[in-house]
């Protein structure tokens, strides 16, 4: 074998490991700069802060793992904000099963539209989002609403609290990372949208209901969405049909900047959880290098380039379309 | 080479925190204490930042003209300031004020609009527990209160644009001669001011029964969308629209414009913010009235009571509640005064004294 | 005129092309043939400029060329007909033949539509094609694309000075028998302004128009005879390294069926709106039933119709006796249905997965518990039936995208059989595949046979279909015409079904 | 062979239907909206969207995406107006050349982003979502956040100025729609776009340089924004960062739902008018008929949902992602 060959070998058992590389790679550069970053506080702190984030961005993440795209996420955490906080009074932690019922049942009417009605899910997800909007419109009287502090620390405050020294966000998103991968790697349901993200006419010749399943995929994801609007009611103490506003392109972001291409099959929830990492990760070194205010979005958008450049593995790509 | 040297030095110092902050970590001393919670008496040279919506629009410019102001006033280069910018989404806002309070290890003083009221509280909360110090405007939940926090939590200030909006109304409802239909574009509809100045409007309605509200639609703070709205507003109401109130003054150049193109120019419009450009349009007639909420005081004394309050010049917990929440300045423009007005605030701005934190406020804010 | 001397091409791990040389006279038909993975086709694409050599030289006229990319070989007079239908479908005919070229048609930055449609006419003519240049691509029939992608590339004859070599791979593979023979009649008398190169698997059809043949087997050329001294045997010899059984088909292999047992598949005066009317028939356990008829007579119709994929309009379909009232491809597997598509890369395997992620697919039911998988029972699965199909891949965790044709299709074939499917549906199940590869899958149907196994069959060839089958029925136009009984020694002739199809 | 042609034929026309029936929904329910001054102000609102969405028309027949709209609108609008002020700042001046300076921005951005996507083989969705955070990110560097007003009466005559009931800037869309179709149906890149979407394998086979045709496509997709951002301008005579926003989903919108299909090869200019118009026309009538705000956007989704399922063919598809 030639060297040339061999260096070709080498990258490719590199590639899948590309992401994590980015990722510690960042927090290096940032952390030489100013070591403050790298301080155990500080980045328990930045991950816990995330997670409402992450929480939409794993949903995200079943959407695109089947090639299509779910833009109602932000809308629908809207949504759950506002129920969360009209529900609390009367329904305690049932408040919660609603928030999520309501997400799953928007989902499906996603997945519906799209699979049955073959309407492209960028367009189908975009139109249920607006739909979601206007209840949560509705629903808040177009105001900004608060959850009592005391009802709200008595049935969520397990949600924020600290345990030796750990936000609890974090282990509820621990928790959601480790059952969604579950799900998708040991799962039939899982193994389901893998087909159906890399060869969904094989899946059907398999006899797959993969109708079901996409449904089913949009469902969970706009499930997700409104724990992470819940969540972050939560943190919030309040609900607004506009709290959860800057969501939704972070949230597709940091899929992307994972590996999870739009081109579906490829990549996963472990992938998400480290580009939300990535995404979290460039959002603070714009403070700790002192980006200049006017500049910001600018470099966002060139460290993202550098960033999805990095992180996609093209040989799983067949056409760069 | 300067940097080399600023990052050795920098390095230095943070290096003991980072070793201090690990051997809490590894200690497991008490959770509250790893994650902060310091309590100091006041900060030399605390880093001192303006939380803000965007860079988009005239009136966070003018606030941010101020903070920069104030900033120059402490002999430092107006960089010194530094600016979050939340792009209207609450989660950045939050995670980028922890960000900064990790990365000055709480030696801060913040000025901020929390983007969405609840917000406001997790902000405070961050701030206070990092030994920060912070002032907010705008946003903030009717339960949430300075002194809850001891001196953490400096103040907060609001407009009560009620009765402004109230004002400028009955100039708009006397200028259509007290009849006819008036319409409202409003901003976004759960903001608070959007909200309030609706109200106003609807509260001069009370004494002008022969006016009818025909309608009013949220415009989102938006110059597109209220030119888009108004121009549907003509079709559906046509001459019936004897005058328009909107929410803001972008939603005015809109308007304006919605109203240009059908040839209409002597339609009685009032708008809110007092921007430079709404400004010159009063002077103009084009606008019969606007309210300046002085966003460049607002700014500078903002980030000054927050400074202030950090290097120990004024002690919050000693001041009385009305120096911990009070209602901002709201002059009105009219064509009679837009001349002067705009000679006194925005030809020349003036030299304002920040250490001056509550001449110009409005009274203590009062919770209905 | 056109020569490859000492060619080499290495992909990492492989050695595709050791050393070959090739070349090929003015106005000559060069044959091309080897079993899958033999080096065809990296060899082709060598040609057209779509690899470059990693050594060696080529030359023309003499003359040392290197081309970057097809368009440089084309400029070189090399043009392709590819084996995949290779023209646009949302274009029209003329668009597609001056795709890349329509340079010639435009002053001021404007096509002028009417000088492109009297050159393609003009083009259409050299293939004997009668149609409307503006035509959108997707209404014309396979035969007439077919035609029309030949016509595209002999538009090099206009465009170049020097000679042509024209490569057709696979090109009669979706043609009927007569259009196969309209296509050679072409191409013998286009070797008056071209060369060509033929790849096909159908030995007699290359037999039938080469003048030279050349014989590849693991990236070498093994020989290289002459039309006069070719001979099937000897040529199938040197490609497979091994004798090929004269009882290809297996035939004597073929047991009767149980024509008592219950019918596994039946039939009653079932149709399908627009693809086929009134068929009935049934389908008893060890029977090979083969449906024979041109593209688009109803085969896959009914074959997509027994798996669920399709909703009869009239008639009555029952499986294993009990009649079908919701048809979908769920049902189909429940009720022990196997259905292996023609297209297999993108209907039989997902590319993407491994092997044992793709053998379970069917039936993730039996090894899961309560939805969750039981991977090592999978692995174990799949183990077993590399080993009984001696399907050639390094591990259970091998990306199934990656493994040659015959291999997919036997893991396609395992995912069926390893769920217990009594009724398989096989279209198509050897296009493509070399002939080691067919002759496994014969094996196979005789051994499904044997186990009681119901199989649906749509044949590649006429050939194979009167080989395997113990019941053929003719379809035309979506109707049956005509149903055999092919009992070993007793078999239809070509001629017999050929009349019934057209 | 009746059948067939008839769907054929309804296919074809489907979108215009749809527009009509909406137009003539919207006049029973208030006649107010069927009069020509009403049609004029759709039209005013129409046309900077219809500029921006012809340009995205051309990469999705291409089977791409392109994302980056705001960001390029927003550049060129700011980099016109400075222009513009800086060399006159009136028409009749050598201020002019401020437009074809807009042109040219809009062509270089679209190129910049046409690199990015094929070089760094980065899929487009992806690549110009990024250049469109870079693009917002240059022009608020540009302006600081400032607005600048363009007053010249000459150049705002495009708003005030109207020719049979219609205001110039409707003509100068009418006539950039006439060039785009003219691309489309005229020209080698106009036509190797449908060559890309229809299947680009096999186009790059056939000798097409499908990766200079991809960059051509967004370059050109650029000069419509740019020109979209000059009529923009004009409707309200300011430039600012903000003058981009909202384009992205509207005008992806606007072309599925005048039944440019997301996957490519199918569609083109006369559906993305058609498209634009519909969903003009429906946030114009929603207001018109008085429908109250917090309901607008779900039923802007909903009927956007009906309008794709009625003008669509998608029968062609077997699946939709």
């Amino acid at each position: 074998m030639t060297s040339k060959t061999m260096t070709a070998v080498n990258f490719a058992r590199i590639k899948p490991h590309l992401p994590w590389i980015t990722l510690l790679a960042l927090v290096l550069i940032v952390g030489i700069a100013d070591t403050n970053f790298l301080r155990p506080v500080n980045l328990v702190s930045m991950a816990a802060d995330i997670v409402p984030l992450f929480i939409m961005a794993l949903g995200m993440t079943f959407a695109i793992y089947i090639g299509g795209i779910d833009l109602s996420a932000q809308s629908i955490a809207n949504m759950t904000t506002v129920i969360a906080t009209l529900a609390l009074p009367s329904y305690g932690i049932g408040a919660a099963l609603i928030c999520i019922l309501a997400g799953l049942a928007m989902g499906a009417v996603s997945g519906y539209v799209t699979t049955k009605l073959l309407v492209p899910s960028f367009i189908s997800t975009l139109a249920v989002g607006g739909v979601a909007f206007s209840a949560a419109q509705y629903m808040s009287g177009q105001r900004a609403l608060f959850m009592d502090a005391t009802m709200r620390d008595s049935t969520f405050g397990w949600m924020t609290g600290v345990t030796a020294g750990i936000p609890h966000e974090i282990f509820i998103g621990g928790a959601l990372v480790l059952g969604t991968w579950f799900l998708q790697s040991r799962t039939t349901f899982g193994r389901a949208l893998k087909a159906v993200g890399a060869g969904e006419p094989a899946a059907v010749a398999s006899g797959l209901n993969v109708t079901r399943i996409k449904i089913m995929a949009f469902a969970l994801s706009a499930g997700l969405a409104a724990i992470a609007g819940l969540l972050f009611s939560v943190k919030l103490s309040g609900g607004s049909p506009t709290l959860a506003n800057g969501f939704l392109l972070p949230a597709i972001v940091a899929v992307l900047v994972g590996g999870t291409p739009l081109t579906g099959g490829v990549g996963g929830v472990i992938n998400t959880l480290i580009g939300t990492l990535i995404v979290a990760v460039i959002r603070s070194s714009m403070l700790y290098f002192e980006v200049d205010a006017t500049k910001q979005q600018m470099v966002f958008g060139l460290i993202l380039i550098a960033a999805i450049a990095l992180t996609i593995d093209r040989t799983k790509l067949r056409v760069v379309k | 080479m300067s940097f080399i040297k600023k990052f050795i030095e920098q390095e230095t110092i943070s290096r003991r925190n980072f070793l201090l902050a690990s051997a809490y970590g590894v200690g497991g001393v008490a959770a509250s204490s790893m994650l902060g919670g310091v309590a100091r008496a006041a900060i030399s040279d605390p880093t001192v930042a303006w939380s803000y919506r965007n860079r988009t629009n005239p009136y966070w410019n003018e606030i941010v003209s101020g903070g920069e102001a104030f900033i120059e006033s402490l002999g430092k280069p107006k960089e010194f300031l530094t600016h979050l910018i939340n792009e209207g989404s609450s989660e950045k806002s939050l995670s980028d004020v922890k960000a900064l309070l990790s990365k000055t290890n709480g030696e801060l003083a913040l000025a901020i609009d929390t983007n969405d009221a609840p917000n406001a509280r997790p902000i405070v909360e961050a701030v206070a527990q990092a030994g920060g110090y912070v002032s907010t405007i705008w946003n903030k939940t009717d339960d949430l209160h300075p002194w809850d926090f001891g001196d953490n939590y400096v103040s907060h200030m609001t407009w009560s644009d009620e009765g402004p909006a109230e004002q400028t109304a009955r100039i708009l409802l006397d200028a259509m001669g007290g009849k006819g239909g008036v319409v409202h574009l409003g901003g976004i509809a759960s903001n608070n001011p959007a909200i309030e100045r609706l109200q106003g409007l609807k509260n001069a309605l009370k004494d002008y029964p022969d006016v009818e509200l025909l309608a009013a639609e949220p415009a989102d703070w938006d110059t597109q969308k209220a030119n888009q709205v108004m121009s549907a507003f003509l079709t559906r109401y046509g001459d019936e629209i004897k005058g328009v109130h909107c929410a803001n003054d972008t939603i005015a150049y809109g308007v304006l414009e919605a109203l240009r193109a059908e040839g209409i120019e002597d339609m009685p419009i009032v708008s809110y913010d007092g921007n430079p450009q709404a400004v010159q349009l009063v002077a103009e007639k084009k606008i019969l009235a606007t309210v300046f909420t002085n966003p460049h005081w607002g700014g500078g004394i903002t980030a000054a009571l927050a400074y202030h309050a950090a290097i120990g010049t004024f002690k919050p917990s000693e001041e009385p509640n009305a120096h911990r929440e009070f209602y901002g300045p709201a002059v009105f423009v009219t064509p009679e005064d837009a001349a002067a007005f705009k000679a006194n605030y925005i030809d020349s701005v003036p030299n304002y004294d920040w250490k001056d934190f509550w001449g110009p406020t409005n009274g203590q804010i009062a919770y209905k | 005129m056109y020569e490859l001397q000492k060619v080499d091409k290495i992909f990492p791990g492989v050695h595709a092309l050791k050393a070959v040389d090739f070349k090929i006279g003015r106005g000559e038909i060069v044959g091309l043939v080897g079993e899958n993975g033999a080096g065809k086709s990296t060899l082709m694409k060598v040609i057209y400029g779509a690899y470059q050599p990693d050594g060696g030289d080529i030359t023309i006229d003499g003359t040392k060329v290197r081309f970057q990319n097809p368009r440089q070989a084309m400029d070189h007079g090399i043009g392709m007909v590819f084996q995949e239908q290779s023209l646009i479908t949302n274009l029209t005919v003329m668009e597609n033949i001056y795709l890349g070229f329509e340079q010639q048609f435009v002053s001021f930055g404007v096509i002028n539509w009417k000088a492109m449609a009297a050159a393609a006419r003009q083009q259409l003519e050299k293939v004997k094609l009668d149609i409307d240049p503006a035509t959108i691509t997707s209404e014309l029939s396979f035969a007439q694309r077919q035609l029309v992608e030949l016509a595209k590339v002999l538009t090099l004859e206009e465009r170049i000075d020097g000679d042509l070599v024209i490569l057709l791979d696979e090109p009669t593979s979706v043609l009927a028998k007569e259009e196969v023979e309209l296509l050679f009649s072409l191409v013998r008398e286009l070797t008056k302004r071209a060369s060509f190169i033929f790849v096909s698997h159908r030995m007699d059809e290359v037999l039938d128009l080469s003048d030279r043949i050349y014989v590849m087997k693991d990236g070498e050329v093994v020989d290289v005879v002459t039309h006069d001294e070719a001979d099937v045997d000897a040529i199938q010899h040197k490609m497979v390294g091994r004798d090929v059984d004269k009882e290809y088909y297996r035939e004597q292999k073929q047991k009767p069926y149980k024509a008592d047992a219950q019918p596994l598949v039946s039939f009653k005066n079932v149709s399908l709106e627009r693809k086929y009317s009134d068929i009935s028939f049934d389908l008893h356990p060890g029977e090979v039933l083969c449906l024979v008829g041109t593209e688009g007579s109803g085969r896959e119709a009914i074959l997509r119709t027994i798996f669920g994929l399709e909703t009869p309009t009239e008639g009555q379909v029952a499986l294993k006796g009990s009649e079908i009232t919701s048809f979908t491809a769920k049902s189909g597997v429940v009720n022990g249905v196997g259905y292996i598509p023609r297209e297999r890369k993108i209907e039989g395997i997902v590319a993407g997965m491994n092997v044992y992620e793709n053998m379970t697919l069917s039936q993730m039911g039996n090894y899961s518990k309560s939805g969750v998988l039981s991977i090592g029972e999978e692995k174990a699965l799949a183990r077993k039936w590399i080993e009984r199909l001696a399907i050639k891949t390094p591990d259970v965790y091998k990306d199934c995208g990656g493994l040659s044709g015959g291999n997919q299709q036997k893991v396609v074939l395992a995912k069926w059989r390893s769920a217990g499917s009594d009724i398989i549906l096989l279209d198509h199940p050897t296009r493509g595949l070399d002939i080691g590869a067919k002759e496994d899958v014969y094996d196979m149907v005789r051994e499904m046979s044997d186990d009681g196994v119901g199989i649906v069959l749509v044949a590649d060839t006429l050939e194979e279909a009167i080989g395997l089958s113990h019941t053929i029925i003719v379809l035309k136009d979506g109707e049956a015409q005509k149903r055999f009984e092919c009992s070993p020694g007793d078999k239809p002739s070509l001629y017999d079904l050929v009349h019934h199809m057209i | 062979m009746g059948s067939v042609l008839t769907r054929n034929v309804l296919i074809k026309w489907a979108p215009l239907i749809v527009l009509i029936v909406l137009v003539l929904f919207f006049a029973a329910m208030e006649p107010r909206f069927f009069s020509l001054r009403n049609f004029a102000r759709i039209g005013i609102s129409s046309a900077p969207a219809l500029m921006v969405a012809i340009g995205v028309t051309f990469i999705i027949i291409m089977g791409s995406i392109d994302l980056s709209m705001e960001g390029t609108v927003s550049v060129c609008a700011v980099v016109f107006a400075f222009a513009f002020i800086a060399m006159g700042g009136t028409l009749a001046s050598f201020a002019w050349l401020a437009l074809p300076l807009a042109l040219l921005v809009g062509a270089v951005v679209g190129l910049v982003n046409g690199m990015v996507h094929v070089w760094l083989k980065i899929p487009s969705f992806m690549a110009s979502l990024a250049m469109g955070f870079v693009g917002t990110g240059f022009a608020l560097l540009l302006t600081g956040g400032d607005r600048v007003r363009v007053q010249d009466e000459l150049f705002r005559s495009l708003l005030t100025e109207r020719w049979f009931g219609f205001p110039i800037m409707c003509y100068v869309a009418l006539l950039f729609l006439l060039i785009g179709w003219f691309i489309q149906t005229r020209t080698t890149l106009g036509r190797n776009f449908y060559a890309v979407g229809g299947g680009e394998e096999l186009a790059h086979a056939s000798g097409l340089n499908v990766n200079r045709v991809r960059i051509l496509g967004f370059m050109l997709a650029g000069v419509f924004y740019a020109v979209g951002a000059l009529l923009a301008v004009g409707r309200i005579g300011i430039a600012e960062t903000a003058t981009g926003s909202n384009f992205m989903f509207v005008s992806i919108t606007s072309v599925v739902v005048g039944g440019t299909a997301l996957w490519g090869g199918i569609g083109g200019v006369w559906n993305t008018l058609i498209g634009v118009l519909i969903v003009n026309v429906i946030n114009n009538g929603m207001v018109v008929i008085g429908l109250p705000g917090y309901v607008q956007d779900g039923v802007l989704g909903l009927l956007v949902i009906l309008a794709v399922v009625l003008s669509t063919d998608r029968k062609s598809v077997t699946f939709v992602k």
